[in-house]
C-alpha cells in the first residue's frame, strides 16, 4: 500500500509536468493524444513504449481524472470499445513488436477505431466452428466468409478477425487470427437490424479480402488461444461496468418509480426492492471483484457479474414497462437508425426492454458462461465432446 | 365445476383449423413485420377474409341478432389461432369488446358487426383493467361529445366508436362515426395491435346505452378471459418454433436442443404453457357456461397467462439467440405482443389484486 | 355421452342390487369387500372376474361415492397406496392369469398390503442400475441386495421387486420384475430416518430371499419394462390428487392467512396470491388431465403435475414460515417415530416444510421428470448415453 | 464506500483458519444431531474452546474493557465458520448482540463477558427485527420483573439474562441472572440453536440501562448485520458440499455432476452465493467503519443472504435426493438452521420493507 501511494503520488507529478508542457488549452487534439501516448501516460498498467508506465491497472481512474479535471481531450472511448478492450490487451499479449508499434499509437488515440470479425450464422456460442476460409498466397493470406453481430464495422479502420486456415485439422486447431483493414475493397459491411428498429450491429460479407501475413497475430493455428484471451478481456469489461449506487437500469426505474406516485402498487413495490437489492449487491461484487483485480487476484466473478447484470437488466425494464402501464404501450420510434453509440438505459422504455434482450446474448450468451462457471470454477465435469478430434471438414454442420 | 367439459370439442377443433389454414396462407411473417415501417395493408384484407368469408365477426352475436350464436370457447379457439400468427386483426376489439357491449343495448348496431357492414372498438385505453377506472367524456345538453381517451386498441380498423359518457354518477355509451372523431395513430410497442389516440370535439353519437357500466366492465372482462387465449396461442408457437430450431441448430457438434440446460428449461416452459392453455379454457368454459366461477376464473386466467406467454416469448429470444434479436426474424413480433399482451386489460398483478377480493384472501391492513 | 350416461344408470342400478344383497350394516367387513370383488364392483374399469366390470375409468368416482353414501366399509386405499396405485395395474398388465387369481382380490381387499423394492443406494434415478441380484435355483430364485425409500414395508404381505438377473447382459437388458414374499426370514426391514424425525421409509436388507419362480412377473430380462409402466402410474397417481379449491397446501396456508390478520405483509400477500394463482391453475390442469384419461387420452401431463405439485408444496409450505415468523421458528417434535400414513399436510408448519422436499424426490426425482418431458413430449435429442450397451458387470460403478 | 476494502485481510484469514481447524475437531455432525434428540451435550464444551481458549467471547469487547478489541469484521469471520459448521455456540447472541447491548452501559458484566466468566442472552424472540416491536416486561416500583418473552435464542446457554422492560415510554434493560428465571426449553425448528421461553415472576434484576432501546436496536443491528455472514457460511458449505457430491455420484454411467442442467443451476447458485459473501461483507465492514451506509449494508445482506442460504441448502437436498432427506447425512441440520436464520433478526421481506424507507422508495398509498 505505501508502494501505490508512492507510485501514485509521482504519476500526479508526471501528469502535472505533462500537462504544464502540454497545455490542454492550446494544443491540437490529436497531437496532444499522441503526446500522452509517448509520455507512457495513455493506459498506465501498459508498459512503457506502448503508451504506458507498467503501473498497477488501478491507477488508471486516477490518471484519466486528472486529466479529465484539466479539461484534456479524451480518445473518446465509447467510440471505440472493442479497439481498447479487446483488440489493444490482445495485440499487446500476442503481437509482434513491429505490431504493437504499428497498431497500439493510433488505436488508442481513436485515430484508428477497430471492429470484431469473430461471429458468423453458424458459429455463434461455438466459436470454434467458424468457416471464414483464409488461404495463404504468398506474403498475404485471401480471406472469404460471412460475418454477423459486427458493431461499429462502418466506422472501422480495422477488425480482430479470426478464419480457418486449415480444414484438415479438428476445429480448434485450424483457425488463425488476423489484423483485418477494413478498408479494403473485398470488405462489404450491410447493417443488421435488430428489434429495437435500429441497426447497431452489421453483418460483413468477405470476398477474397487480402490481408499482408505480417498482420497474422498469434502463429498459425493459435487462433483459438488468441480468441480466448480476447473473449476474457471482453466478458471482464461488460460486466465491470457501473459503480455509483443505483447506476444502470435500476437507477432509471427507481426514477420512474419515484416520480409516479400513481402507478405503485404493493406487488410492484416488493419486486422493484428485490431488484434494487440484487442490484446493489452486484454493485457491491463489483467493487470487490475491481479490487481484486486491481491486486492482481483475478476471479471467477467477471462470468457470474456478466450474468447478473443482464437478469437484472431484463427483469428491470420488463418491470418498469408493467409499472407504466399505459405509457409501457407506446414506443417512441421503430425508424431503421444506426446509431453512432449503444445506450442500454437510454432512450424510452420499451427500447431498454427489447435491447437489454441482447445482454444475456452478447459477448457470450447466459447459458456459455454458466458452462463456463461450472467446469473451470467449480470444477464439474465438461460437457461430453463429439467434435473434438475429427477434422473439421468431416463435422457435420 | 365438476361437469364442464375442458377437452376440445369437435366444432372448436374444426373451426381452429380453418382459422389456422387460412392465416397460415393469408398472414405472412414479412406482411406482420411490415406494420413496423407503416405499411398496414395487410390489415383490412385480413380482417375481411377473417370477419367477412370465415364469419367470424358475428361469432358471439345470437342467430336472432344475425351472428352465429357461438359461445366464448369458440371465440377462444379463434383468438389462441390469432395468436399464434400475430395476426393484426380486429377480432378482440370489435367481435369480442365492443360485440359484448351491445348485446345489452338494443342497438342495430350488433347486426352490423355480425354482418361485417361496421367494425367498431371501445374508446377505453387497452390497459384499462374490467374493476378499474374508465374513462367518460363530457357530453353536453345536445348530445354532443368532447374528450379524448389516448392508448385505444382497434380503433384504426373501426368505422364506430363506443364512447363511454359521464351520465350521472354511471356511464352512458354513445356510438360515434369514427369519421367525426380524430383517431390519431400511436407509434405502438406491439405495431400488430397498434392504438390510436381517439379526440372527440364535439361529434354527435347514437345513445346505445344509458346506463353503460355494467356492459363495459362486463365487455372487459370478457376481454380480459379470451385474451388468455390470444396469450396461449402466442406462448404456443414460440414454444413450438422454439423446440423445432433447437432440434436443428447445431453447435459443438449437437443438435442445441440436446442440451440438458435447455430441456429442463424446455419442459418447464411447457408445463407452464400446458397449465396457460387450461387456465384460459376454464376461463372461456365458465363463460360461456355462465358459471358463478367465471370470474375467479378470468382473474386466474389473467395472473397466470399474461405471464407465461412473456416468459416464452423472452425465453424463445434467448434461445435463439443472435437470430432471435433480428428483425428479420418473426419471433420479435411475438415479444413485442406478449409484452403488451400483458400489460392489456390489466396486468397479472392488477387481476391477482382484484383476485384477493374475490377469494378472500385480504390485504395487510395498513 | 350417452353411452356413459347408459352406463352410468345400468352401474346405479347393480350397487343397488348388490346393496340389498349385502347389507352393510350387517354383513362383516372384510366378506362385505370380498363379495364387492366378485361382484366386479370393485375397481370398475378392471376386467370382468379381476374386480371389475370393464366400464370407463371415469365411473369409479361414482361407484366409490355410491358405497360410501350406503355407510358400507371401504378397502382403506390410503393403507395401500402401492399396492392399489402400482402393483395392482401391473399386474393386471403383465400378470398371468393365474397371479391375477391369486394376489388382485386380497390386494383390493386390503387383506394383503404392499410395498415397492426397486431404489437402491447405488440405483436411485438411474432404476436400470440395480445391484440387487435374484439367481434361479431351481423353480425359485435366490435374492440378495439392499434396497431404500420403502414405505409401508413393516406391514406389508408382498413387494414389487426388481432384480439383476444377467449382469452379463447390458444394464437395461439383465433385470427382472418379481412378487417378493415379504414375510420370507431373509426380509430384515429397518426404519430409515428422514428430516423430519420420523420414519416414514424403510431400508429392506435381503438375504437369501426365496421367491417362487410362479411370482417373476414378466419374462426374465423384461423387467425394465415392467417396472416403467409401474413407475407412468405412480407419476399418474401422485400428480392426480386433489379437486377441490385449495386442497392441499395452498388450503393451509391460505387459511393461516385469514386466521391471522397481524401477520399480514404487502410482499407476503403477493407471493400467496401468486401461488394461489399457481394452485388454482394446476387444480385445473389437474382437472383436464383426468377428463382426457376418462376418455383414454393419456397426455404428459401427467409428469408435468407432478413438477407442479412438489414445487408448490415447497414453495407454499416456506412461505408459511415465513409469514408465521416467531411461531415458525417452533417445532412440534423430533421424536422418531414410524407413522401409518404420510400426510404431506399435518402437523406443524416446520414438517410440512420438511416434508415438502421429498416431493420433488420421490417417485421420480424432479429432474428425471424433466428429461421425461423434454425426450418423450417435446421429442428433444436423449442424453448421451455412455452405459447403454455395455454388459452391467463391467460399467465403473 | 472508495476507501473500504473488500477483501480478506491476513488477521481475518488466520482467524478464520483457527476457527475453522477447531470446528473440523470438535463440532462433529453426529454430536449436533444428537442436539435433536435432546442430548445437547457438546454445547457447552465447544463454547468453552471457542470462548475461552480462542477468546471469541470478547472478540468485540474493546482492550480497555477486558476484550480484544476487534471489530465486526472478525466477528463476520467467526459467524461464517459456525455457520459453515452449524456450530451450536452462542457466539451470536452472547458475543455479539448482548455484548453490543453492553457497550453502552458501564456494567462490570461487559468485562466478566469477555473473559468468558459469564454468557449472556438479550431476551428478545429470535425473531425481533432491528426496526420492529420489541418485548417490554413490567417493573414494579421494588425493581422487580414480569412477564414472559417467547422463543428467546441464547438463553439456555445463558447464565445472565439482559431483559428489556418498560421505563416510561421508553425501555430500559436489567441484568436478571438466569437461574432467577424460569427457562423452558422450546422444541425449535433448529435445535443448533434452540430456543426457550422465559418467563419472569418478580425476579431482581441490576439496571444496566436506564434509556436503553438504541442500545438495543443498535445490538439487534449488529446481529442482523453480522448473522449474513453466518448465512454465507451454511450456503458456502451448501454449495461446496452437493458439488463434492456430484463428482462423485455416478448415475447412467456419468458423474451426476456432468449433467448440464445441474451445472447451470450449480453455477447459478455460486454466482448468489458469491454475491452473498459480497453483501455480508460490505455490512461488516461499514460496520465496522461506522460508516454512514452501515444501515442500508445491513437491510440489504439480510434481505439477500436470507434466501440465498435457504436456496443453498433447499438446492442441496434437492440435489442430494434420496440422501439429503436422510436424518444421517447433516445436510438436514444445514436446512433448518437457513430456514431458522432466514427469520431471525427480520425476515427478507422486513427489511426491504425497511430499505424502502431508507432509499426513499416508498410505497403505494393506500
Amino acid at each position: 500500500m505505501a508502494d501505490e501511494t508512492t507510485q501514485r503520488a509521482e504519476l500526479r507529478r508526471r501528469v502535472a509536468d505533462f500537462l504544464a508542457a502540454h497545455d490542454p488549452a492550446a494544443t491540437e487534439r490529436s497531437a496532444f493524444l499522441q503526446a500522452r501516448y509517448d509520455a507512457g501516460l495513455a493506459w498506465v498498467y501498459f508498459p512503457p513504449g506502448h503508451g504506458g508506465s507498467g503501473l498497477p491497472r488501478a491507477l488508471q481512474a486516477e490518471v484519466d481524472r486528472l486529466f479529465a479535471e484539466a479539461g484534456a481531450p479524451d480518445n473518446k472511448p465509447e467510440s471505440n470499445g472493442i479497439g481498447l478492450g479487446m483488440a489493444a490487451p490482445t495485440i499487446l499479449r500476442f503481437g509482434t513488436e513491429e505490431q504493437k508499434e504499428r497498431f497500439l499509437r493510433p488505436l488508442w488515440t481513436g485515430e484508428e477505431v477497430w471492429c470484431q470479425l469473430f461471429s458468423e450464422p453458424g458459429a455463434g456460442s461455438d466459436l470454434a466452428a467458424v468457416a471464414t476460409r483464409a488461404v495463404r498466397d504468398g506474403d498475404s493470406w485471401v480471406v472469404n466468409g460471412q460475418k454477423v453481430w459486427t458493431s461499429g464495422a462502418h466506422n472501422a479502420a480495422f477488425a480482430i478477425l479470426v478464419a480457418r486456415t486449415d480444414p484438415d485439422l479438428p476445429k480448434h486447431q485450424g483457425i488463425t487470427y488476423f489484423l483485418c483493414p477494413m478498408t479494403d475493397p473485398g470488405v462489404d459491411v450491410r447493417p443488421l437490424r435488430q428489434i429495437t428498429g435500429e441497426a447497431e450491429f452489421n453483418e460483413v460479407f468477405l470476398t477474397d479480402v487480402r490481408i499482408p501475413d505480417t498482420q497474422r497475430l498469434g502463429a498459425e493455428g493459435e487462433g483459438w488461444k488468441v480468441s480466448n484471451a480476447t473473449l476474457n478481456n471482453e466478458r471482464v469489461s461488460i460486466g465491470g461496468g457501473a459503480v455509483a449506487r443505483e447506476s444502470g437500469m435500476v437507477g432509471v426505474v427507481s426514477r420512474t418509480w419515484r416520480e409516479h406516485p400513481e402507478l405503485r402498487t404493493p406487488e410492484l413495490h416488493d419486486r422493484l426492492l428485490r431488484l434494487w437489492v440484487d442490484a446493489e449487491v452486484a454493485r457491491v461484487t463489483g467493487r470487490r471483484l475491481r479490487q481484486k483485480l486491481a491486486l492482481g487476484q483475478p476471479g471467477p466473478e467477471g462470468s457470474a457479474a456478466k450474468l447478473t447484470f443482464a437478469r437484472l437488466a431484463q427483469q428491470l425494464s420488463g418491470l418498469e414497462l408493467e409499472l407504466l402501464g399505459e405509457a409501457g404501450l407506446r414506443y417512441s420510434d421503430w425508424t431503421m437508425v444506426r446509431p453512432d453509440k449503444v445506450d442500454f438505459t437510454g432512450r424510452d422504455a420499451g427500447y431498454r426492454y427489447l435491447r437489454a434482450k441482447g445482454n444475456s446474448i452478447e459477448g457470450g450468451t447466459s447459458e456459455i458462461l454458466r458452462n463456463i462457471i461450472a467446469e473451470r470454477v467449480l470444477g464439474l465435469p465438461a460437457e461430453p465432446r463429439v467434435d473434438k478430434d475429427i477434422p473439421w471438414k468431416e463435422l457435420r454442420k | 365445476m365438476s361437469d364442464l367439459n375442458l377437452l376440445t370439442t369437435d366444432v372448436e377443433a374444426d373451426l381452429r383449423s380453418v382459422v389456422r389454414d387460412l392465416l397460415a396462407d393469408r398472414c405472412d411473417p414479412a406482411a406482420v413485420t411490415a406494420l413496423y415501417d407503416g405499411d398496414r395493408s395487410i390489415v383490412a384484407e385480413l380482417w375481411k377474409v377473417l370477419a367477412a368469408d370465415l364469419g367470424l365477426a358475428g361469432l358471439l352475436v345470437p342467430e336472432e341478432r344475425g351472428g352465429d350464436g357461438a359461445t366464448a370457447v369458440e371465440a377462444a379457439a379463434v383468438l389462441e389461432e390469432l395468436g399464434r400468427a400475430v395476426a393484426p386483426v380486429p377480432f378482440l376489439t370489435s367481435a369480442v369488446v365492443a360485440t359484448t357491449v351491445l348485446l345489452d343495448s338494443d342497438s342495430e348496431l350488433l347486426a352490423a358487426l355480425a354482418a361485417n357492414e361496421r367494425t367498431a372498438a371501445l374508446v377505453v385505453p387497452l390497459s384499462a383493467a374490467p374493476h378499474g377506472a374508465l374513462p367518460a367524456l363530457r357530453v353536453d345538453a345536445d348530445g354532443r361529445l368532447t374528450g379524448t381517451v389516448t392508448s385505444v386498441a382497434g380503433a384504426l380498423e373501426a368505422d364506430v366508436l363506443l364512447v363511454p359518457a359521464a351520465a350521472g354518477d354511471g356511464l352512458a355509451v354513445y356510438a360515434v362515426a369514427a369519421a367525426d372523431a380524430v383517431v390519431a395513430p400511436v407509434v405502438s410497442l406491439d405495431m400488430t395491435r397498434q392504438l390510436a389516440d381517439v379526440t372527440l370535439a364535439g361529434a354527435t353519437g347514437e345513445l346505445v346505452l344509458a346506463d353503460g357500466e355494467g356492459a363495459v366492465r362486463r365487455a372487459l372482462a370478457a376481454g380480459a378471459a379470451l385474451l388468455a387465449a390470444e396469450q396461449v396461442g402466442v406462448a404456443r408457437w414460440c414454444l413450438q418454433t422454439t423446440i423445432d430450431y433447437l432440434k436443428e441448430r447445431r453447435q459443438f457438434g449437437r443438435a442445441v436442443g440436446g442440451f440438458q440446460a435447455l430441456k429442463h428449461r424446455l419442459a418447464d416452459l411447457f408445463a407452464d404453457v400446458e397449465s396457460a392453455d387450461a387456465a384460459a379454457r376454464y376461463a372461456a368454459v365458465t363463460l360461456a357456461a355462465g358459471d358463478p366461477d367465471a370470474e375467479i376464473a378470468a382473474a386466474v386466467a389473467q395472473a397466470y397467462c399474461g405471464d407465461v406467454a412473456v416468459k416464452a416469448a423472452e425465453e424463445a429470444v434467448q434461445l435463439h439467440a443472435g437470430i432471435g434479436m433480428t428483425w428479420e426474424h418473426p419471433l420479435h413480433l411475438y415479444l413485442k405482443r406478449a409484452k403488451a399482451d400483458q400489460i392489456a386489460l390489466g396486468t397479472p398483478g392488477a387481476h391477482r389484486a382484484r383476485l384477493a377480493d374475490l377469494i378472500d384472501l385480504p390485504a395487510a391492513a395498513s
